[in-house]
């Protein structure tokens, strides 16, 4: 008997759990538009998706150590240090398109240190990026001595503020980096790699795949789009801030595995991803607008992460 | 003096002084003040930290570790009111000098403990979210709608001010909405951003911080509504006085870390050499709006104009 | 023994891991074009040895030859760039991936767009089909996940992996050991092509009678040393079990 | 053949991960004590191993979420809602003693809270307890409107500043903590299931171990010690702060990893968790003793940790 | 079919796993007492059977009959609190624990200290030995993690412990598929010891030669059905493999 050809693509499991993650967010935002009529306005979603794009970027790059079953607990410090490093060489003169460049070099340079402690010494993950969590952060401080460096560009402020007639320039920044990140993995060798390493490393040694290089290009990526984030935000803030983003570390892995991803690696889901990254930032963006108070808005966000958490455990 | 003899006096006393964090350019000023005035003065000043507004038990450490370190005065800048407390015990016991720096330690409860201070060195955040309300009241003719931006929850000090504001300005600006932005820029520009979809005719942003101001002033200008809604936030850090410069904060409330940091040393010193120290020495707080800031800037981190300074005459020379 | 042409050779080879000798000073060739079975009780050393002989585990002393030659073989792909491809005990499948990638792990095949490695879907999932249709395996679809197939038709997806991409040596680890009736067959036919194709064999068996069906030649295996080298035409059934529970002894 | 009986002890290659972080802690103390007569004194050795305990206690507690291949985040509420707890119910009038059992009682409750949807619902732990972390941080805040309150008690302060002789309660504390769990974990049925569910739950499943149970179980009991850390907060505190404790979670979590235990589960050290807790606390007092700038030890304490896993790697 | 005393028995037993029926209305018995036997093709859903009698799986369609009586297995913990153990195809041992532990997993000695389930460490060690003395079995101690062991070494454990546990009946999932000849002969040994003591056994196994040694009935499974049910005696193995592919065709 030969394999059976013809068998109903939806059979593909693991394509179901890319549909979990844009559910919570449809019932998310159907909440809020029933609550307050300014949530679901052409110019607060477009605005609400541009506060998204950060994220999105961020976990994008998340998604990359997460499908080698590892996490990236730096972005938390590289995100600034980018930021910095472009403020810093803004500020001395360096022409902006250089200055960009070096900030981004500067975030792969980390994730390849990273990388390369992870894949070629074989550290754990979680204490190798902690590690380089606090060392980044530490150089970072120093670098700018703590302070806030404002960078006034009216090509930065462009990217943040304009687009392409309704079309802003961030969503085309976030979609682009979800593109490539979805080709990437799922369209060439290297995606193949990369969820082969995730899903067993044994068994992707076994086949000749050279695991170590395969984490360290994992972790360089993630450096790679945390660098181009660390861009957008001095372009979004006018400037960059130096300490520490905890936050956006959490949120960067909280987006990933809301979307579907497991943490024990081998599985990705790009569109999970970046609707994860939105639908973190519109509980934000809706409960400000319907101004809950401040504690009731912690309990808010933390309560409906459980229930998309939730939605996703009971899909298809 | 506290028994101490004349060879240590002239060797003058070894300081430490404790705060929140660095990566707050506020209290990376306080350091810069004092290590600079123990520089000045020829006093050995270690300033140490935790690792950010709501690290109690990290500060705490700090403390226990300097307390065992042959120090004689300690200056410390709680997390909250009464954090510091029980790792101060031990400072307490062996006699060694105590100053309450910038945010106040409950007294009870010190004193339940068996620590008192010396003195309290610091500005009255209350009374800076006051004038922040007073001056709001000005630019807005006394009327409109405002917003507040807190910090982090359960931070004291952005309570004391959120409280200050709210009191000077109790009904006459109807405050619409009360926000959490938790001390960050980026939350602070996103979170604007939301308030000004829900209430487009705000004409006043009230910022428990320097950092959420400059998001405020961010999301403003990114929705073209610059100049429409006036910004005042609390700290006066170096980048605040640039946005109020260029014109797009309004104003920031100073309270000069700084000297806060020179004070705390001065007050060291006194004490160290036996003279009695004033119980509460408040740090200037000012105003910076376009009208000044060129002179802030000009003497930054110093406050720009001269304040009474109650410590001055007992370190002088 | 006489002057056998040996594709790949092991000279006292040994492999310890902390206190456990695994491999015991082992020696032993495989004759190129010949199918070998390498037979031995549970523990014997026989994985080990395949591990040794496609680079997973670096000997901890000893030699290999290939053709002759000492090679040093320091990771699974020095043993693929000689041509050898290998159906380890664990079957080596990544269970989130499909069917063909699995078949194709590590030897995709690309689309002819220079430098970026984007990968021809259609046709290794066409090639799949046909690779599996060719070896008589029952999976619901070569576009499904490995993960929850039966353990035969893991097993079938191993050997067929082996099986294409092998050009000088496919060494089989058990390789029938969860395969019905009708699979055990195909497989065995598989065998005889390979080596009429004349691809050298090495196979691990605890089936003895398939060991005298398929295997040219018979090593066995004890405490991590081989006791006995023999054509299976000058070997029976009851011999083979003296030889690997150590009644019957001969040097190797 | 029957099994050979008698091999030698050392063997156990799962013991042998117990001795890196005790040797990371052994290699930072003799370069500190090289570095500055004050750190290898009794009285400041006293004093880092009480900073010490609170985190050895939360480590404690971590661990046996990590046992379970799980991860525990909202310690960082957690511990402040136990804190608050106390602190709200003490004010109140409450004896102390029940203050402090309602106090941990409270935690217990969101452990169960987690373990619930963990191990019954089967949700992904991170979200999960990054969805806690949130609600319980929220709720807390609500319960003390924001405010630190005060817990002046002269029992409380004399656990945080006395002992027996030169033995300090907190140490002790932290020593029957590390016992207990020490004795549950590798003595008893109890810690036999929960190293099977962690080390492989279907495997566990199939021979009849109440897999949720133990899920459960074991997040009851990362809240129960966190509620205990708790305590042992407000008494070194003089009283509660509502706001969240990131860096205890992210360290707590170092700690267990640093200690040697892996995130993928069934595998715990009690010697290490508690030594990496000892370790992490060791940097920043024998640092900040030697008074390096805090930039510098921002980025020290992050070398160290890098190279105290660097030595855990390279371990026998 | 005569009046057979069953243990256990499925009637109309459906399991879907989306779109592929892995049982498809299977109705099978297995008297008491005996020895059955079941075979059949890869994927033709004797592992999902095996899981349906053990409650791992709630079958999504059918019945379960205990000694005549209706049952619902809410969990393999119901199953064992009827005496039934199981050795699973993927054996169901934990890597990171000792071979004791695994042995003992969930059957404890424990200390005679109320409440606080304190291991009798000691004594599980000891017995554990004693165990896998008693079946031929290899292992370097006792006390090592089964995390390395080879594939029978682990086949082996799982074995004993099914062995050492099983009262009314004792499910073996390709039970000797990775042992040497002399391990495949003590466990088939074990089979007929435990049959001798009145134990239910079911085995599954492609090896229709160990089939014929030791089964009293076989049960031929195609396509998640029961095709066919006969006394081993009155039984060719050609016939059966006739049965498994479908070229001989039969009723139930
Ligand atoms: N959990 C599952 N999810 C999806 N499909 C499954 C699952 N378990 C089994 N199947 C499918 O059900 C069918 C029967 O599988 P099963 O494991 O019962 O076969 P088997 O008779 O034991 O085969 P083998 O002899 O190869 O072990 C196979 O096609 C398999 O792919
Ligand atoms: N990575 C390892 N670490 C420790 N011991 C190992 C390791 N690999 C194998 N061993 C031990 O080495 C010995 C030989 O194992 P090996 O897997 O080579 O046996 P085998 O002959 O393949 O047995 P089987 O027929 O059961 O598969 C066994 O005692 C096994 O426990
Ligand atoms: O910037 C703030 C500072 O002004 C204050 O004193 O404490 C909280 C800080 O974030
Ligand atoms: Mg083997
Ligand atoms: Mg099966």
């Amino acid at each position: 008997m030969t394999a059976t050809a013809a068998r109903p693509r939806s059979f593909d499991l693991a394509r179901a759990a890319d549909y979990a993650a844009p559910g919570a967010l449809v019932v998310v935002w159907v909440a809020f538009f029933i609550a307050t009529p300014h949530f679901l306005t052409l110019s607060n979603i477009g605005d609400l998706l541009v506060a998204s794009s950060i994220l999105a970027v961020l976990a994008l790059g998340q998604q990359f150590a997460v499908v080698v079953a590892g996490i990236d607990l730096s972005v938390g410090a590289n995100l600034p240090w980018a930021a910095a490093l472009l403020g810093a060489t803004a500020t001395a003169g360096v022409p902006l398109g250089l200055a960009i460049l070096i900030a981004i070099a500067g975030s792969v340079v980390v994730g390849l240190v990273n990388g390369f402690l992870v894949g070629y010494l074989k550290m754990t993950d979680f204490i190798v990026t902690l590690g380089s969590l606090s060392v980044v952060s530490g150089i970072t401080l120093l670098l700018t001595e703590g302070n806030t460096v404002a960078v006034s560009s009216s090509f930065l402020q462009a990217i943040a503020l304009d687009g392409i007639g309704p079309v802003r320039w961030f969503w085309l920044i976030a979609l682009a980096a979800a593109v490539l990140v979805w080709f990437t993995l799922f369209r060439t060798r290297a995606g193949t790699h990369l969820l082969a390493v995730g899903g067993g490393s044994d068994a992707a040694l076994g086949s000749g795949i050279p695991v170590r290089r395969v984490r360290l290009a994992a972790y360089a990526a993630s450096g790679l789009l945390c660098g181009v984030a660390g861009v957008m935000l001095v372009a979004r803030n006018g400037g960059a801030d130096p300490s520490l983003q905890t936050n956006y570390l959490l949120s960067s892995i909280a987006a990933v595995v809301l979307g579907g991803s497991s943490l024990f690696g081998g599985k990705a889901s790009v569109v999970g991803s970046v609707t994860g990254a939105v639908l973190l930032t519109s509980l934000v963006n809706g409960f400000t607008i319907i101004g809950i108070s401040q504690y009731f808005q912690t309990i808010a966000v933390g309560a409906v992460v459980l229930l998309a958490a939730l939605l996703a455990r009971f899909r298809k | 003096g506290r028994g101490g003899d004349d060879a240590k006096q002239a060797s003058g006393p070894k300081i430490a002084i404790v705060t929140r964090n660095f990566t707050n350019p506020y209290w990376a000023a306080l350091r810069d003040g004092a290590l600079a005035e123990g520089k000045q003065r020829g006093v050995e000043v270690n300033v140490q930290a935790g690792t950010s507004e709501t690290d109690a038990d990290g500060e705490n450490a700090k403390i226990s570790t300097l307390a065992g370190q042959g120090y004689d005065c300690f200056g410390v800048v709680p997390v909250n009111a009464s954090n510091v407390i029980t790792p101060l015990v031990p400072v307490a016991r062996a006699k060694k000098t105590i100053l309450n720096l910038d945010s106040q330690i409950d007294p009870a409860a010190s004193s339940a403990a068996g620590v008192s201070y010396a003195s309290f060195i610091g500005s009255d955040n209350v009374a800076a979210g006051t004038l922040a309300g007073q001056k709001m009241l000005t630019a807005l003719g006394g009327t409109g709608k405002v917003v507040i931006l807190q910090g982090i929850a359960g931070e004291q000090n952005g309570i004391n001010r959120e409280k200050g504001f709210t009191e000077a300005t109790g009904g006459k600006l109807d405050i619409v909405q009360r926000a959490p932005a938790d001390y960050e820029q980026d939350k602070a520009l996103q979170v604007t951003e939301a308030i000004l979809k829900a209430h487009p005719d705000i004409t006043g942003i009230f910022a428990a911080n320097d950092t959420m101001g400059l998001g405020a002033v961010q999301a403003i200008k990114n929705a073209g509504l610059a100049g429409k809604i006036k910004v005042i936030s609390v700290d006066g850090i170096k980048d605040a006085l640039a946005s109020v410069k260029s014109g797009d904060l309004y104003g920031t409330i100073t309270q000069y870390p700084y000297a806060e940091g020179q004070l705390a040393v001065q007050a060291c010193i006194a004490a160290h050499s036996g003279k009695p120290i004033p119980q509460r020495v408040v740090a200037p707080i000012a105003f910076i709006d376009n009208a000044v800031v060129d002179q802030q800037l000009a003497s930054f981190p110093k406050p720009f104009a001269p304040f009474d300074n109650p410590l001055a005459a007992l370190v002088a020379g | 023994m006489t002057e056998t042409k040996y594709l790949i050779e092991a000279r006292d080879l040994v492999k310890s891991f902390d206190a456990v000798r695994a491999l015991d000073g082992l020696t032993a060739g495989f004759a190129e074009g010949e199918v070998t079975a390498i037979v031995g009780d549970n523990g014997a050393g026989k994985s080990t040895l395949v591990r040794c002989l496609t680079g997973v585990h670096p000997p901890t002393e000893g030699q290999l030859l290939f053709r002759g030659e000492p090679i040093r073989l320091a990771s699974p792909q020095a043993a693929r760039d000689l041509g050898i491809e290998t159906v380890y005990q664990d079957l080596g499948l990544i269970d989130d991936l499909a069917v063909w990638q699995n078949l194709f792990l590590n030897r995709e095949l690309l689309r002819p767009i220079p430098l970026l490695g984007v990968l021809d879907r259609p046709r290794m999932i066409r090639e799949s089909r046909d690779i599996l249709g060719g070896l008589d395996v029952n999976v619901p679809s070569v576009r499904t996940t490995v993960r929850r197939m039966s353990g035969g038709q893991r097993q079938s997806i191993a050997i067929a992996r082996a099986v294409t991409w092998g050009k000088s040596m496919v060494i089989m680890d058990e390789p029938t050991a969860a395969l019905g009736v009708r699979e055990t067959a195909a497989v065995e036919k598989l065998i005889l092509s390979l080596r009429d194709r004349g691809v050298t064999v090495l196979i691990i068996s605890h089936d003895l009678e398939q060991v005298m069906r398929v295997a040219d030649t018979v090593v066995v295996l004890r405490r991590g040393r081989a006791v006995a080298r023999r054509p299976v035409a000058d070997v029976t059934g009851d011999q083979l079990v003296g030889l690997i529970t150590g009644t019957l002894s001969e040097a190797a």
